[in-house]
């Protein structure tokens, strides 16, 4: 069967929600793979969008984190200090599920500037509610595609922190969530060592080689001891991208 | 609107024009533009598409923000812009996350000195906004950051419907509109439709905003095009996706604001101009169940 | 009711029953004293005839809260008698004001160290309490009084209806329950009526409480009485006056209990019972107008 | 045209709030008092309850401050944080109308507890929102009986301060409202003085003599140069008090 690279990454990434029971919805790319997840292997996922949704169930492919459509038919909708503070920072949320611009050896996410701060060669968006969702969900996965800009050894700027210089860093800072533990590519898969916490590649999608990674990572990237390969999308997957979430194509080309 | 603008909005004044995703009222930021206002400190969790354009016409000298990006899209091309290269000038930042922009308005709706909130550790945003600080617990050693009030000057607040005396009422995400309300001096509810009070008070429990700190009730359909207002009509999804195209050289989004805003009296002709579009925009209905309040009489 | 409470409440534990006036849980009040709990800390801001009868029943050993009055008639007997002549046995108290009381369940619900309120200045209770504390805000130089966060085991809250699942609908006063859910450990929310997850569905902005949080859900009608529930019934005002004679001495509130909680099985036993009296309380109509959500489908 | 003490105190009491806009309304007498303002003089005041309603319009008298008929028909109900610290700690009410166990000279309430409180002679219901609205509210009233026990020197248990102990203490505690103004009793009226903030007789009800509140004051009560005489409840007042508010008497018998 045919599929697309980001097709293929969609797939990975919806399947990295098994077992999941609450998941945060990041803008962009994660909202498809929740959304795909929730229509396919989870039914009982339940959605919880930062606009102030609990229990979304959207009846299209919500064009924005703001859609109407995850509000009709939701189970709560509610003002965003309370989706904040009794949901995220309460510490219901199992998954926080975020795309990035940059991200690091240790998972430290950058959605701020490219470059200086104050003197940024690139001014991307900013936090949102990212660097929150890195702190207080009870895991992180992230989704963005691979290439060598998009994975620096350091990040310019942390807006979300990962494990930070590795090893127990993280716990140090007494941070809750145990953060980032996977990150899905249009090429492969990477996990965190479970000691220094570094980016390792535990998953190629087929076809795809150890040199062709490594060509789009920033340093030298440590591959597992046993490298799976990705399984590629099933028929029913690849149907409720085409025809359901995305008919235009926007995310999956 | 033409008044609620010239009268409550003035040069350097601190603004916010709240709504999260729905209910952006980009009405009130064309009429901004139109009248030139200048000097602006402009506050939202999302600058957005009528920030985009504020930005552009030089309106705005400063933005209090949390995720300046084309939602769904990309980037913000005019913020890019002033930011990497400060044209048409320079724009100064002050950069919060979405939680902190919510802690911030709840202090200033609550008038509190500070708020806390879980979030920046570990995150570089505290180095690059000195006014996001952390301090200790009374009850043990935990620390926490806490975020300074958001007092604006003005909220501009879009909503479903209002009574004439200003009692305003919203569904669907309701974002921060309550909080802007009550922590800006001066509050501009813009509506789809105006009700009658007897409508407002049937159903009590979905005011967010009343009458008692609002100073002027605008009322403009479809005030919150291209965005949406839960409803009444959907996101114009396709003209976020144009903005990139228009917004990406300066000539181009001038060219746009002269004929959409600078070239249109006010939102209705807007609205008259875009109405084949607008149209289309309408969704199917889902009626809420009506509840019971009962009848307390005796 | 039964299993909920013998489940869930445990001896010892910290249990809060929440609803301001309205929507109070007699019918959980009167299954804890049925089931001879014990030691529990009981926590409410203000603790109404339900906890009278449950410190009466000597169910509570230490109570938290901001206002033991009968509202609109005067004092509670029982709880004077526990403080003043610790009987049936010594109440341990830990007060504060209601807005301290509010302050604890939103930074409970929030998972805050802390709750900052513009209150206490002047007053005594800070040293009658002294977790009620003070903290210097650090952007100037205010200081600002704090409450520490309020976490019960449980949390029995009543409402208009849910669904099977927990997703819960309050209207009218919705006082602290949405806090004091997410605050607890464990929730058990009691309705008037079990309705279809489509109902709840078609206005989610009216859900105050999801399923994720909650543990059990009870169909009591009437299960507020004598509180009441906005929409269902009035409250029975007539009770809470006679409670002031029923509760002035211990033999004729010992009698009532025996009549009233231990003579009867359960909810739908008392409601039975109560028929004649639970008939007149019913409100005349006053529906709030449907809104649209809009249907998005494409 | 014959009136009851109680009857002209609540009267007096109701157009205190003259030229009110938002009254922060209190249980017990306050209450009735409020209503009465409501729908005689005062037809735009608009009533907050501390249960979470702004802009009651009661069909009935209100049995509590959390009666159902004050959110039938009201302009605005919410949770109590939102009416505590977005109405209350915000500073949008003018006045608090407040009850009082005991009231001293500088205008300090007790509901707490008469005696110790460790271990109180009588123990009374406590703050509710009192200790907030007497530091919240751009001013306070207070009605209450006068008695020799509700009017000590100095009460036993400051739960809601007035003036502390008078003169400038309560400015110099940096307390956002200017405190209480006026306290309507059924014999009299008294107010603050300008300078010392005590407790100061300035009307007196008919045929009522300055002895009579001597003799049920707990200090020797200053009068003011000129004390008034309280104009009596007209006939108006005196209908919506016996047949709209108070039909059963509980109040203003």
């Amino acid at each position: 069967m045919n599929y697309s690279q980001n097709e293929l990454m969609i797939a990975a990434a919806a399947r990295e929600l098994h077992g999941a029971r609450v998941a945060f919805v990041g803008v962009g790319l994660p909202n498809i793979v929740c959304n795909l997840a929730q229509r396919s292997h989870a039914p009982n996922l339940e959605l919880v969008y930062e606009a102030g949704v609990f229990g979304a169930k959207p009846a299209r492919l919500p064009l924005s984190i703001g859609d109407p459509t995850i509000v009709t038919g939701a189970a709560s909708v509610m003002g965003m200090p309370d989706l904040f503070q009794y949901y995220l920072q309460r510490g219901l949320i199992d998954v926080g599920f975020l795309g990035a611009a940059q991200i690091d050896k240790f998972g430290n996410i950058n959605t701020t500037v490219i470059g200086d701060y104050k003197k940024p060669k690139v001014r991307l968006p900013g936090s949102g509610g990212a660097a929150e969702i890195a702190v207080l969900c009870g895991k992180i996965l992230v989704i963005t595609r691979l290439g060598k800009r998009a994975f620096p050894e350091r990040v310019d700027f942390i807006t979300s922190p990962g494990h930070l210089d590795g090893g127990d860093a993280r716990k140090n800072l007494n941070v809750r969530g145990r953060g980032p533990e996977a990150v899905i590519t249009d090429l492969c898969i990477l996990r965190f060592a479970e000691d220094t916490r570094e980016m390792t590649v535990t998953s190629l999608h087929p076809n795809v080689t150890r040199d062709a990674v490594q060509a789009n990572i920033g340093w030298a990237v440590r591959f597992a001891d046993q490298v799976e390969t990705t399984a590629p999308p099933n028929a029913e997957e690849l149907r409720l991208i085409r025809e359901e979430l995305d008919p235009q194509r926007l995310y999956s080309r | 609107m033409h008044a609620a603008i010239r009268d409550l909005v003035r040069d350097g004044d601190t603004v916010a024009l709240e709504g999260f995703t729905q209910l952006i009222c980009f009405a009130a930021a064309h009429e901004i533009i139109r009248q030139r206002k200048r000097d602006l400190t402009l506050c939202r969790l999302t600058p957005d598409l009528a920030y985009d354009q504020m930005i552009a016409a030089g309106v705005c000298k400063k933005l209090v923000f949390s995720y300046a990006g084309n939602p769904g899209v990309g980037s913000l091309q005019a913020f890019r812009r002033a930011v990497e290269k400060n044209e048409p000038r320079a724009l100064e930042l002050e950069e919060y996350s979405h939680f902190g922009m919510v802690g911030r308005y709840i202090a200033g709706a609550a008038r509190l000195p500070f708020y806390p909130v879980n979030s920046y550790v570990g995150s570089d945003l505290p180095r690059a906004n000195p006014r996001i600080r952390q301090i200790q617990s009374p009850y043990g050693d935990e620390k926490i950051y806490v975020v300074p009030p958001l007092n604006p000057d003005v909220a501009i607040l879009h909503a479903q419907r209002a009574d004439k005396n200003g009692n305003t009422q919203i569904w669907g995400l309701t974002g921060v509109q309550k909080e802007a309300a009550f922590a800006s001096q001066r509050v501009i509810v813009v509506v789809e439709e105006l009700v009658d009070e007897s409508v407002i008070r049937a159903d009590p429990n979905r005011t967010l905003i009343p009458d008692l700190i609002v100073d002027a009730v605008v009322v403009e359909p479809f005030g919150a095009h291209p965005s949406y207002a839960q409803g009444y009509y959907d996101r114009d999804n396709a003209f976020y996706v144009e903005w990139d195209t228009i917004a990406r050289e300066a000539a181009t989004l001038d060219a746009w604001l002269d004929e959409w805003v600078y070239g249109v009296e006010n939102r209705a002709a807007y609205a008259a101009k875009m109405r084949a579009r607008l149209e289309k925009l309408k969704p199917g209905d889902a009626f809420a169940e009506p509840i019971n309040y009962g009848e307390y009489k005796a």
